[in-house]
């Protein structure tokens, strides 16, 4: 046992969490909010390759390091269109959801409705 | 020895001030549980970490993290109790 | 068993536990929430993997700038609910949980199984870090042997704020994001976004200064700023500015096009894109640095405000 | 795609062409978000005929240089550093995009134009950064030589992609938009949790450098079952295409355009990029016959629940995820048993040549499918006689378009049918021709049944909107382009036999050609739409049991499509998908 194996369980653990989040949550809110567990939970998978590739005078590969970082910023990202989205589609529906039904119509023509 | 009384002395009142926010009935009881504990439990931390802090400047810093939190936890204490006056004590 | 591992196995067993909560909570609410706590003991787990600055980065988003997206969109639609013949029946919730727990066993197998000699690039990064003269291993591969990645990731950032931003509805294009926030002088919100912001910019700039050779960076630094800025918005001390505006169409660009113009003159001076002449590399790192803290400052900032919701002159 | 390891620690002549493909259009989307307004326009269409020179110059270099285009990013070598390459394919990628993203841009003039009373138009600003955007990150993705690199690229890619589905911003679109990209974002998180686990086992992520290092282990094949699946997410392969045809369905013509014929071939790359150039040999058998399985059902559904559409835009979205699939047929075929790995030949030519073809020709089809609906108000397909009269430009475009695909010689599909068809004589895997076979056979289906009802007499409908007539000419261009490019000499970037586009057009193969059309006629009569046209032809009692049989199955791939469109049915495929190519893997070793 080593920190880097507590953590990577850890880091399984909470990505398998997330998936199961946003398969099975219908509120596309808490898909987000799961998927950036599953996202996090995949980030520290990065911060335990790092922590197992030390060497004396670096207590982690900074390369994995770097990587998580843009890919903190490329998640925020995601998450502020994907919201942005749901909040217009709350606004222009009144509902939020991600179910087919409406998008049967997608492709009509306001001529028609 | 000042390190080990401090920090212990700020353990118990974390473990007040989180039991507070578990147990009392409404909002503005657990307000008052969490600020009063958390800013004298986070001030013994700070205390008790001075003898090991990088020479004047990281010692300073420290300090400049208790009262930023003092602060921050004072009128964020305040909003949420206005809050709580404008629409009631619900929860 | 060492008191260092007992703390690391508790933390784990109390962020499993957080993320359990989160996925279960009956409430949106509740649930962002119980995010924030999950953003912010990871920030601890990331200090005791020796990444202070992914630690910063993680307080800052996680724990930060999402939080406050979640809630910001849970208090909007509280409203919403979804309708129980949505919710997916037991079996298909029981085969979800099943499958997602056979990938925790194969990401778990995966890490337990990886090579005992671990393959690492610590030492070679470490070697060619004089070539920037950055003390911070972790800004050199950023901005010195990953640019690439970067530059790519401020482009991104810039292409979702076109998203959000293309969300508008035609007839406010050009206006002020989000709602104006009403003033009460003497609240205490506006008392903190008084007080707060000089001491934020301080420790946004410092951040990013001391990035050059100890954690920090451009995206931590540019993220406490964005915070300052939010804040001094939503105590209706400042409105958001409308999206047409030149300048902060400039501050929005500042980053990826100093990035660029500096990447473009390596490959003019006959070296490579994106590599810095030995002499000038620090001054020129910390110059794209400083220009990106102001990008993701404004970025973030708008990111957090939304589409455009009112015309100007209104 | 090259077995030569190029030498990693030196660019080649003509590499920073490389880099000036990248750099350029995000100079042209830096450059128009500060200047806004109208300026917006003029920059991307100035950043195109640049875009055009450059990926020209490439294609040239390559000729030159024979081996594959490097570059070092920064001067530093991999593992440190990350490098950008060019081979045969990502040449041809390359090219084509730039074609089609030129012609997009044309045909997109009259549909985003400022409009002169304001200063600067929502949809017109977005819409020109998104493309360039798109453009910047394609060709990244056909370059980048690093995993990660490529994952930020893919990135970028979805996050230009998203907002052009819902640019008009009705409820529905906005819908599909955030479907797509909850569901890209799953993917994403994928691919990124295979990568830690190779750069954990390998320490780099550059793919030359795993090329020559990859082993058959656990955490390896974890990673290549993560990032596969996670890809095929984001090209929408059956059953994991629930986001695309109301996103590809809803964006405006240009967009669609864009996102059918350019943006599902990023991810599409990288499965190749994968399979055959970092891990040709750690996928086997299994794997390959998993993959194209999927692509079969991908054509049957696909195929089917088109024919069943009322709308034109929708038939094409859905005969996208037919087309999609078929792209995976080349897996199976490019296995050779005798090394266990994939070979880059003929069947990878054939792939990606059908990849080109289909660039070209849909967003021909999509381009023209927008200026029906522009001229008529509606795309309904019942609605849409007399139309051959009224819009002959377009109708021609979408027929072009159509034959192109369904392989008729000297189009590129049929050059890439045929060296699909070789290939399965070759690998004795006759199941495969089948399917190619049958590929062809349901596109010219819905090409006919569409075509039925645009060129049958009827009374000139309407016409509210004129198309200026530049936008049908770049559709006619683009779909001439896919006609014809079976013609071009392809052996010095892809594997392609020495003279076999030459092959005269005889009676023997246009007997050839033919046959799909007619059998295509037949499958369009039986399991299409057509309203009370065809209930009013008299036919004999069995014709109708068979026709009634037809309906009966059309419906029930029907229903089985949406329970597999659902949220939920989706994601659990997904996960089922990562088990299976596991387990097939891990079989395989």
């Amino acid at each position: 046992m080593s920190t880097a194996i507590v953590f990577g369980l850890c880091a399984a653990g909470a990505a398998g969490l997330g998936l199961y989040g946003l398969i099975a949550d219908p509120h596309p809110l808490r898909k987000i909010l799961a998927f950036n567990v599953l996202g996090t939970g995949v980030f520290l998978l990065f911060g335990v390759v790092a922590r197992r590739g030390a060497v004396p005078g670096l207590g982690a590969d900074p390369i994995p390091l770097a990587l998580v970082i843009t890919g903190m910023v490329v998640a925020f990202s995601a998450t502020a269109v994907a919201i942005a989205l749901l909040l217009q589609l709350f606004q222009a529906t009144g509902a939020a959801t991600l179910r087919a039904d409406a998008s049967a119509d997608a492709g009509t023509d306001p001529a028609d409705t | 020895m000042l390190t080990v009384v401090a920090v212990t002395a700020a353990c118990f009142f974390f473990l007040a001030g989180t039991v507070g926010l578990l147990r009392f009935p409404d909002t503005l009881t657990r307000l008052h549980a969490l600020t009063k504990a958390d800013n004298l439990g986070l001030g013994l931390v700070v205390l008790g970490l001075l003898p090991y802090a990088q020479g004047l400047l990281g010692s300073l810093k420290m300090i400049a993290v208790w009262l930023l939190v003092l602060m921050s936890s004072a009128i964020i204490s305040q909003l949420i109790a206005s809050v709580v006056r404008r629409e009631g004590p619900q929860a | 068993m060492t008191t260092a591992l007992m703390f690391d196995v508790g933390l784990a067993m109390l962020i499993v536990a957080v993320a359990s909560w989160t996925t279960a909570a009956r409430e949106a609410f509740a649930a962002v929430i119980g995010f924030v706590v999950y953003g912010l003991l990871l920030a601890l787990v990331w200090v005791r993997l020796d990444a202070v600055d992914v630690a910063l980065t993680e307080a800052a988003i996680g724990g930060g700038l999402t939080g406050t997206l979640l809630l910001g969109a849970a208090a909007r639609l509280r409203a919403s609910e979804v309708p129980a013949s949505e919710r997916p029946g037991a079996m298909l919730r029981f085969a979800a949980a099943l499958l997602s727990a056979a990938v925790t066993a194969a990401l778990t197998t995966a890490v337990l199984l990886l090579p005992d000699d671990t393959p690492t690039l610590a030492q070679p990064a470490a070697d060619k870090a004089a070539a920037t003269g950055l003390g911070n291993p972790v800004t050199n591969v950023l901005m010195a042997f990953r640019a690439m990645d970067t530059l790519l990731e401020k482009v991104v950032l810039l292409l979702a704020l076109v998203g959000v931003w293309s969300l508008a509805v035609d007839h406010v294009w050009g206006g002020r994001p989000g709602p104006r926030y009403p003033v009460e002088p003497h609240g205490a919100l506006a008392f903190l976004a008084r007080l707060l912001p000089p001491v934020g910019i301080v420790v946004g700039i410092y951040i990013l200064w001391v990035g050059a050779d100890h954690p920090g960076g451009a995206f931590q630094g540019g993220t406490i700023l964005a915070a300052m800025w939010v804040l001094v918005m939503m105590a209706g001390l400042s409105d958001a500015p409308p999206v047409g505006n030149r300048l902060l169409r400039l501050a929005l660009l500042a980053g990826p096009a100093v990035f660029l113009i500096v990447g473009l003159g390596g490959l003019g001076l006959g070296e490579a894109f994106l590599a810095y002449p030995v002499a000038y590399a620090k001054p020129l790192i910390l110059a794209i640095e400083f220009a990106m803290t102001l990008t993701i400052g404004a970025t973030l900032g708008l990111l957090l405000a939304g589409p455009p919701k009112r015309r100007v002159g209104r | 795609m090259s077995p030569q390891v190029t030498t990693l620690d030196a660019a080649t002549a003509g590499g920073f062409l490389l880099v000036l493909s990248v750099v350029v259009p995000v100079v042209g989307v830096l450059l128009a978000f500060a200047t806004g307004g109208r300026q917006v326009e003029r920059i991307a269409l100035m950043i195109m005929p640049m875009g055009l020179a450059i990926a020209a110059s490439i294609a040239v270099a390559k000729l030159e240089t024979g081996g594959p285009l490097a570059y070092l990013l920064g001067g530093w070598a991999p593992p440190l550093g990350v490098a950008l390459r060019a081979d045969g394919p990502s040449v041809v990628m390359i090219s084509i995009t730039a074609v089609v993203i030129c012609a997009i841009g044309v045909f997109a003039r009259a549909d985003f134009r400022t409009p002169a009373a304001s200063v600067e138009a929502r949809a017109p600003f977005a819409f020109w950064i998104l493309l360039l955007a798109i453009w910047g990150a394609l060709n990244m993705v056909f370059l980048g030589g690093d995993l990660f690199t490529l994952y930020v690229a893919l990135e970028l890619l979805t996050f230009s992609a998203v907002p052009l589905v819902s640019l008009d911003g009705r409820s529905e679109t906005l819908q599909a938009a955030l479907r797509y990209l909850l569901f890209a974002l799953l993917g994403s998180v994928l691919y990124l949790a295979g990568t830690v686990l190779l750069y954990g086992s390998y320490g780099t992520l550059d793919t030359v450098l795993l090329a020559g290092q990859v082993r058959a282990e656990p955490p390896t094949l974890v990673a290549i079952a993560l990032m596969t699946v996670g890809l095929l997410a984001k090209t929408a392969l059956f059953p994991l295409h629930l986001w695309l045809p109301p996103a590809h369905a809803g964006a405006p013509a240009a967009a669609s355009a864009v996102l059918s014929g350019l943006v599902v071939k990023g991810s599409f790359f990288l499965v190749i990029r994968l399979w055959f150039d970092v891990m040709p040999g750690l996928t086997g058998y299994t794997g390959a016959q998993l993959l194209a399985a999927m692509g079969a059902a991908a054509i049957l559904f696909g195929s089917v629940v088109a024919l069943r559409q009322e709308r034109l835009k929708l038939l094409v979205a859905y005969s996208t995820v037919a087309q999609i699939g078929y792209l995976f047929l080349m897996f199976p075929l490019a296995f050779s048993p005798v090394t266990g790995q994939l070979q880059s030949g003929g069947a990878l030519a054939g792939g990606i040549l059908q990849a080109i073809s289909h660039a070209s020709a849909k967003a021909a089809m999509f381009m023209s499918a927008g200026s029906i609906y522009a001229t008529l108000g509606h795309d309904r397909i019942v609605g849409l006689g007399g139309l051959g009269r009224v819009l002959p430009l377009s109708v021609l475009a979408f027929a072009l378009g159509g034959v192109a695909l369904i392989g008729l010689p000297p189009s590129g599909a049929y050059l890439a049918k045929e060296l699909l068809l070789q290939a399965a004589v070759e690998t004795q895997q006759w199941w495969w021709a089948i399917v190619v076979q049958a590929g062809g056979v349901f596109t010219s289906s819905y090409l006919v049944l569409v075509l039925a009802h645009a060129l049958v007499p009827a009374e000139a409908p309407k016409m509210p909107v004129r198309v200026p007539r530049v936008a049908d000419a770049a559709a006619l261009a683009l779909a001439l382009c896919s006609l014809l490019l079976g013609l071009f000499p392809w052996e010095a970037y892809l594997s392609v036999p020495h003279g076999r586009p030459a092959k005269t057009i005889d009676f023997g193969s246009l007997a050839d050609a033919l046959w799909p059309i007619l059998v295509g006629g037949v499958l369009a009569i039986l399991l299409g739409r057509w309203g009370t046209r065809l209930a009013r032809v008299p036919c004999g009692k069995g014709v109708a049991a068979i026709r009634r049989s037809a309906f009966i199955l059309g419906s029930m791939l029907e229903r089985v499509d949406d329970i597999a469109g659902q949220w939920t049915a989706a994601c659990l495929s997904l996960l089922v998908l990562v088990v299976l190519f596991g387990a097939a893997m891990l079989a395989g070793r």
